[in-house]
């Protein structure tokens, strides 16, 4: 397949298209706009099913890259060259990941034409989605952080627009600045680190970067304008603090939560498949200048406390919503943590995998919640605590909860299992070869448990015993099998099934499916090897885009990853410690949420009134809301406010501009004396008697004779050759 | 030996001098011949036998000045048009017959085109059709 | 020889109805006197070789402009009043003494610089003359000219006369309602 | 023998004559008539120096059309003239000094 | 290229031995003097003839209108009356001569003066035979229609001058109208002149032959429509017939020569006849073959080669036939003329107008592009040719 211009940029320029007619269309032909969008993110889809069956099918070699790129800005002068390429990098994550994004931008698109059928603004929902989903598709594609940040703040915007979507509901228009707000701080500390890589690399285009390393630009020695931190720990850390803003990790998770203010597509979309996981996409890009900044065990730390703090938040939470919220923080704080132990193939895994039995989640939340029509104040019930017995009403939505909630839960066979075991499998690996990792491994393994136990707990409040409100629970009518509204719940759910990407059916290789490459995305999926991209092997837009072949050479899954015989062994039989322990984990927890929820043997009164101070804490997410609010506005940043406000008012503008003003006073007295003693009686009344004395003349001359005028004509034209001709 | 030259106008000439000496000579046996007794009577306009009454040059309707200016306007066009007809057959023989022609076509055209505006706007419809504007 | 007589003939023919032209009181007299002048045109463009001109001078001019200036004298009202609308002595229409003489003083200015600036052409090419002029026809020369090289000319100056057809068409309509 | 200042001359007087009229004349027709004279003069002169002096036919080409435009602008300027008149009842120049009808 | 009678006859050595007896005579090279002596004579017998058959008409007009309307018309003067027109002469002269008197005297002569000097002028031109003609000049059509339009000023100013209002409505009606139908004349002459390419009456005539086939009336069909179109036009310019509106006696007390009496009106009258002869004359020119005589016998190439006549009496007889040939079909066409003039009833003026204009002027603009596309598609062969000469190759190519 040739990577030509049409083949690959379309694919993001297709919803962007559909974003720019609809915006002009949308008020009048709502439904044709509709209709656009779905076609254009579906199309994306088909181009990026090309690309996947190309990488993966074609190609599938671990080294294969794809990097074309146009000259966008050249200033350069002489002496300082200022020159920024724009691009496209395709290798086999962008092709999975351009594959998950499509295909669950698809899928929610069709969902949301049921779920946001009867809405006001039915159509500007569309708009913001194909926008969404274009920027999305950008920042997956680019080839440079620069493209990448675009993107970034694109997707920023649209998150912002689409949780404030309901914009007459109160807490909508404050959730939407707060979590703009909150990714803005991690997006300057991202551009800070972009400033930083250009600083020393020159260009920011990943290969550029990756061959920068290789060339030991980034030696842990070289310190930045003497601030005494390692420049790579530096661009590492900023880079970092970008992702912990969009994927809402330990310090700034609180806008996340806030963000379900927006219609249910758009936080499945937004808040649980693409946007939070551009942040884990970004520093797995990144994961060599991690490396080299020695940044991987403070991040593997603010991704257990991140999984941890969020799994014991989701425990207390009544809101449907709420809890996948809480529940989407946990699971990106374990990619993170993937990223932090070096499990680079296995956070990549969780991320694609999370995003979509969490997008399945969202959905199947959103169809609950649509059909609960509360009919007294006209909107729709998110409270589990009114819900209950609902799987006899709604079997579909059901069946593909249960699906979702057993994989995320990380029960065997299912997707869930299959990546989380791996990432807690080379926790526990990392634990042992490093005392410091202990922490983050314990924290991962007791945040499994939590997860299990609070998803299901949110199952048995939600499907299972008898209906709290008796009078919601006639008024909803019973599902039927539609094309818009639970199939795409269906569809994916069928790929909550782990054998998709472990190739074999326990996840661990037991049971092998596909027979050659049966570990797929375990070999393709590699944490990129910067030395070979020293010889910067790019080719321009213009060039014939046929990418030859033979250079990625095939590479075959290797059982024990390049390791020697034993220590592939050891790695072996930890992993298999990992598992035993998860999957104990992950039953115990079902089990406890069963006695306690299930069977109401457990009164959870009994336990919350038990730990209460912990229960209230909890309750109001550890309080970081009111600690943020008092502490950090009111404390540190209005007092700052203050006091620059007070340099600025006392010193510049008494002494500069009322200084001035008195300097401007005194020249104005000395301009007046002169203009009317010299001005007013010589050239003013002067020049007034002259124009008099004209007009008089001027007047007769205009006389409107025509003949006169052509006597004059002559006169002077004559004179005037005469006066040539003598010379 | 004939001296071509400009003797092809010596006929023009010579014919003009004929019609200046008839129309002299003519008169000259005429005042010789003819009874000369003017009277008043006779000398006015004829009237069908009335006395002639006011002057003759009365405001006469434009629509003389219209025809003798479309007239004038396709005087020019055929002045212009003449060398380009005389020399048609031998472009058409050399081949260049297409240019030519489309040239001369668009010549007419345009001019034709003014002649429709004309005959639109009832310029060349001699009696006062004053079109009664519609009376809403 | 011949050719000598001809350019007397219309060179005094033009100046001496040129001459009647300035002269006349009665402006369709000087119509007339203009004909004159022209038909001498056309005789000296005989002369010069240029035969088409000629009788282009003559469709054109004697046959047209004539006719049209005759047209607009009649439909101009023969008749001149005296008085202007208020009142004051209007100047004859045909020129008074007074308004000679200060055509005669302009023109005067004017012929004496006209003069001096051509003395030297004069001067430069008196003894340029042309034997005789040879009697080939202009009439292909032209035609093709006008379709090689002036073929813009040709259809602009149909364009220009379709505009003034319609512009005068426009102005000289009668008001209709 | 016939020599281009004796054309040259014969032009010239045309041009006076033209200028005289249209100035002493107060009827706008007549100084209408001016202007062809003039007109004519200017055509003469092309032909007389295309004659003598560089002997092509392009002279011919200006005052073919020279006359041409002499004919349209004669063509509009009476239009004018006639126009004026049903709005002036006076074709004298002296009344044609405002700008507006 | 343009020929003249005095080209014509230096081409006969009697006429060179003439010239240079007479130059000896005089001691200078006398060629100038004699040519010009053959012009006037040319000149004086042509004018002469004109006015002739100008008289003619008017009595041929008296006797075909008798004859139309089963009457015998004027048979008192000379044999059959042939000499009424001179009895009508020796009237106009001896008629007193009465100039209106707020007219303007100047104009009032003037008038008949410009009629007259506009038909005469074209005598130079007219084409009777190849070498009768006076000078062909090479813009001779051209010529013809720019003197041509002298009339209308003449009539113009015949009502002008004569200060009735009568006079005055018909001469402005007469101008108008001669120059209206100019338009359609002019553009009919212009796609002959097309076809024949050049402007001169000698090419127009030559490009066609001796027989009927080759005229220009059947050239094609565009030339067909313009033929009627010119002699419609033509009428209606020599204020004739459907058209004599002007001077018709019923609408305007006999228009424009109202005022005029005696020779004045004569003058009018001969200058209207002769003009009905140019015209035909023109049209038979470039209509209808002009002088041809077929079998070429027209160059005198016949009698001279094959009969072995002396070269002058060859091309003579040559020229005669010429004559012959053209005078025909002129006085077909006169006799056409007349005979139109009592048939059809007299035109408003709207109708004389909308006709010219809405009618004689599209269409001869639609024949011109006609004839144009005809030069341009077919090479400016004729219908003839190209419907039988083209089948007659095919047969022959065919065997």
């Amino acid at each position: 397949m040739d990577y030509s211009f049409s083949n690959v940029a379309l694919i993001a320029l297709l919803p962007f298209f559909a974003f720019v007619i609809n915006a002009f269309i949308v008020k009048k032909f709502t439904k044709l706009a509709v209709t656009i969008s779905c076609l254009a993110i579906f199309s994306s889809f088909l181009l990026a099913c090309r690309i996947f069956k190309d990488v993966v099918f074609d190609v599938y070699s671990s080294e294969f890259y794809v990097h074309k790129y146009f000259n966008w800005i050249d200033i350069s002068s002489a002496t300082i060259p200022f020159k920024i390429n724009m691009g496209i990098y395709i290798d086999n994550m962008t092709a999975i990941m351009l594959l998950m994004v499509t295909g669950v931008a698809t899928l929610i698109h069709v969902f949301s034409t049921y779920y946001m059928h009867d809405d006001a603004r039915f159509g500007r929902f569309f708009v913001y989605m194909s926008l969404f989903t274009s920027a999305m598709l950008g920042l997956v594609l680019s080839d440079n952080l620069l493209s990448v940040f675009i993107f970034w703040e694109l997707m920023g915007f649209c998150s912002y627009s689409l949780i404030g979507f309901y914009y007459e509901k109160e807490g909508a228009g404050n959730a939407s600045m707060k979590a703009f707000m909150t990714t803005r701080v991690g997006d300057v500390f991202f551009l800070v680190g972009i400033l930083a890589i250009w600083n020393i690399v020159g260009s920011v285009s990943f290969v550029d970067i990756y061959a920068a390393l290789s060339q030991g630009k980034f030696a842990h020695d070289i310190m930045i304008f003497g601030l005494g931190i390692p420049v790579a720990t530096f661009a590492a850390f900023s880079i970092f603090m970008g992702t912990i803003g969009k994927s809402a990790q330990f310090p700034l998770q609180v806008w996340l939560p806030d963000a379900m203010f927006g219609p249910t597509p758009c936080s499945a979309l937004i808040h649980a498949a693409t946007m939070v996981a551009a942040g884990v996409y970004l520093s797995l890009r990144m994961f060599p200048l991690m490396e080299a900044g020695h940044l991987l065990t403070f991040i593997a730390y603010i991704g257990a406390i991140t999984a941890f703090g969020a799994a014991t938040i989701a425990l207390v939470q009544t809101d449907i919503k709420a809890v996948l919220a809480y529940s989407t923080i946990s699971q990106l704080g374990y990619m993170v943590l993937g990223v932090g132990v070096g499990a680079y193939n296995a956070s990549f895994m969780h991320l694609i995998t999370h995003a979509v039995f969490k997008a399945c989640l969202f959905l199947a939340a959103g169809s609950v919640i649509h059909s609960l029509h509360d009919h007294h104040t006209h909107e729709h019930v998110q409270e589990m605590p009114r819900m209950g017995g609902l799987r006899k009403k709604l079997p579909f939505t059901f069946i593909a909860m249960m699906c979702c909630t057993l994989a995320i839960s990380g029960i065997p066979f299912f997707s869930g299992f299959v990546s989380k075991d791996r990432i807690l499998g080379d926790a526990l690996l990392a634990a042992l070869h490093h005392k410091v990792m202990w922490v983050p491994a314990v924290l991962g393994f007791a945040a499994a448990f939590l997860t299990a136990f609070y998803m299901f707990r949110m199952m048995f409040l939600t499907f299972f015993g008898e209906p709290r409100d008796k009078e919601l629970y006639e008024h909803m009518h019973e599902e039927h099998l539609q094309l818009n509204s639970n199939v795409p719940l269906l569809i994916l759910s069928i790929f909550t099934l782990g054998v998709f990407y472990s190739g074999s059916l326990t996840g661990q290789g037991f049971i092998k499916v596909f027979k050659g490459n049966y570990e797929w995305f375990g070999t393709l999926v590699e944490k990129p090897h910067v030395a070979n991209f020293q010889d910067h092997k790019r080719q321009l837009w213009t060039m014939d885009s046929s990418v030859d072949r033979e250079e990625f050479k095939h590479s075959r899954y290797d059982e024990k990853h390049g390791k020697t015989e034993e220590e592939a062994h050891h790695v072996h039989q930890v992993h298999l410690i990992g598992a035993l322990m998860s999957i104990v984990i992950a039953f115990s927890g079902v089990f406890l949420s069963f006695l306690m929820y299930g069977k109401k043997s457990l009164n959870p009164a009994f336990w919350t009134g038990l730990f209460s101070g912990w229960y209230r804490g909890l309750l109001n997410k550890y309080y970081f809301d009111t600690f943020y609010i008092k502490v950090v506005i009111q404390k540190m940043l209005l007092p700052l406010n203050n006091f620059l406000a007070f340099i600025d008012m006392g010193i510049y503008d008494r002494y500069a501009i009322d200084g001035w003003e008195n300097v401007n006073r005194w020249f104005y007295t000395v301009a007046k004396w002169f203009d009317n003693l010299v001005v007013d009686t010589v050239a003013v009344d002067g020049t007034g008697a002259s124009v008099r004395l004209f007009n008089v003349v001027l007047r007769t001359l205009q006389s409107g004779k025509i003949q006169f005028y052509f006597i004059m004509i002559i006169l002077v034209l004559s004179s005037y050759i005469w006066a040539i001709g003598s010379n | 030996m004939a001296s071509h030259g400009l003797d092809v106008y010596m006929p023009i000439i010579i014919l003009m001098a004929f019609a200046v000496i008839m129309i002299v000579g003519a008169l000259l046996v005429g005042r010789i011949l003819r009874p000369h007794n003017p009277n008043a009577l006779k000398e006015s306009a004829y009237e069908c036998g009335e006395e002639p009454i006011g002057i003759a040059w009365s405001n006469f309707n434009v629509r003389f000045y219209v025809v003798s200016l479309i007239f004038i306007i396709f005087d020019v066009e055929g002045a212009l048009m003449f060398p380009v007809a005389a020399v048609f057959k031998k472009f058409a023989s050399i081949g260049l017959g297409a240019p030519v022609f489309a040239s001369f076509v668009l010549f007419i055209l345009i001019l034709f085109s003014g002649v429709i505006y004309c005959w639109k706007k009832g310029d060349f419809d001699w009696v006062k059709s004053y079109r009664i504007p519609s009376s809403k | 020889m011949f050719e000598q007589i001809l350019f007397l003939l219309s060179a005094t023919a033009t100046i001496g109805f040129t001459v009647a032209v300035v002269g006349t009181n009665n402006l369709m007299h000087a119509c007339m006197y203009l004909l004159g002048t022209l038909f001498g045109v056309a005789g000296l463009y005989a002369t010069i070789g240029a035969d088409f001109l000629a009788a282009t001078q003559i469709v054109v001019y004697a046959g047209g402009v004539v006719i049209l200036m005759l047209f607009a004298i009649m439909l101009t009202g023969g008749a001149e009043d005296k008085k202007n609308r208020f009142g004051i002595e209007k100047i004859p229409s045909m020129g008074s003494t007074k308004t000679y003489i200060v055509a005669g003083a302009s023109v005067l200015i004017i012929a004496m610089i006209v003069l001096k600036m051509t003395a030297n052409i004069h001067t430069a090419n008196k003894d340029l003359a042309v034997a005789s002029t040879g009697n080939e026809s202009t009439v292909f020369n032209i035609g093709s000219l006008l379709l090689t090289d002036h073929i813009l000319a040709f259809e602009i100056s149909s364009i220009l006369l379709l505009g003034a057809l319609v512009g005068a068409a426009i102005i000289a309509r009668p008001k209709r309602n | 023998m016939i020599s281009l200042p004796s054309y040259l001359f014969i032009s010239f007087l045309l041009f006076v004559a033209g200028m005289f009229v249209m100035i002493a004349r107060k009827n706008i027709v007549a100084i209408l008539l001016g202007i062809e004279l003039i007109l004519n003069s200017a055509a003469l002169n092309f032909v007389a120096y295309t004659k003598f002096v560089n002997n092509n036919l392009d002279g011919h080409i200006m005052s073919l059309f020279i006359i041409v435009i002499a004919a349209a602008e004669a063509a509009v300027g009476l239009a004018i003239v006639i126009r004026f008149y049903q709005l002036r009842e006076s074709v004298h120049i002296d009344d044609a000094t405002q700008l507006q009808s | 290229m343009n020929s003249t009678i005095v080209s014509y006859l230096s081409q006969f050595e009697g006429y060179q031995k003439f010239v240079s007896m007479a130059s000896s005579f005089l001691g200078s090279n006398a060629s100038g003097y004699i040519t010009f002596l053959v012009f006037f004579l040319g000149a004086f017998v042509i004018v002469n003839v004109m006015a002739l058959i100008g008289g003619l008409g008017t009595y041929a007009e008296r006797k075909i209108s008798a004859d139309l309307q089963m009457r015998q018309g004027p048979n008192r003067v000379g044999p059959y009356g042939i000499l009424q027109f001179l009895a009508d002469g020796v009237k106009m002269i001896m008629k007193e001569d009465i100039i209106p008197s707020a007219s303007d005297k100047f104009m009032f002569t003037l008038a008949p003066l410009l009629a007259l000097l506009g038909v005469l002028a074209t005598f130079a031109v007219i084409p009777f035979s190849s070498g009768l003609m006076l000078s062909d000049l090479n813009v001779g059509v051209f010529y013809l229609i720019g003197v041509s339009s002298l009339v209308g000023v003449g009539v113009f100013l015949a009502g002008y001058s004569s200060n009735s209002k009568w006079s005055m409505l018909g001469g402005m009606r007469g101008a108008s109208q001669i120059i209206s139908y100019e338009v359609p004349v002019t553009l009919s002459i212009l796609s002959i002149v097309l076809l024949a390419g050049g402007m001169s009456f000698g090419t127009l005539v030559n490009a066609q032959s001796g027989f009927p086939h080759e005229w220009f009336i059947l050239h094609n069909p565009f030339t067909f429509i313009g033929f009627f179109v010119y002699f419609i036009g033509a009428l209606a310019e020599t204020n004739r017939a459907p058209f004599d509106l002007p001077e018709a006696e019923s609408e305007l007390v006999s228009g424009y020569h109202t005022e005029y009496t005696g020779m004045r009106f004569a003058f009018f009258a001969l200058a209207e006849y002769m003009e009905v002869f140019v015209v035909c004359g023109v049209a038979a020119a470039l209509f209808l073959g002009g002088y041809k005589v077929p079998f070429d016998l027209g160059d005198g190439a016949f009698f001279t080669h094959t009969l072995h006549l002396p070269e002058f009496i060859g091309k003579n007889i040559g020229q005669v036939l010429e004559l012959g040939s053209f005078f025909t079909k002129t006085l077909v066409l006169y006799y056409i003329v007349i005979w139109i003039r009592w048939t059809l009833p007299r035109l408003r003026v709207d109708q004389l107008m909308t006709l010219c204009w809405k009618y004689l002027t599209p269409i001869a603009l639609f024949n011109l592009v006609g004839c144009a596309f005809w030069m341009y598609y077919f090479e400016g062969k004729s219908l003839y040719v190209l419907l039988f000469k083209s089948a007659a190759h095919a047969a022959g190519a065919g065997h």
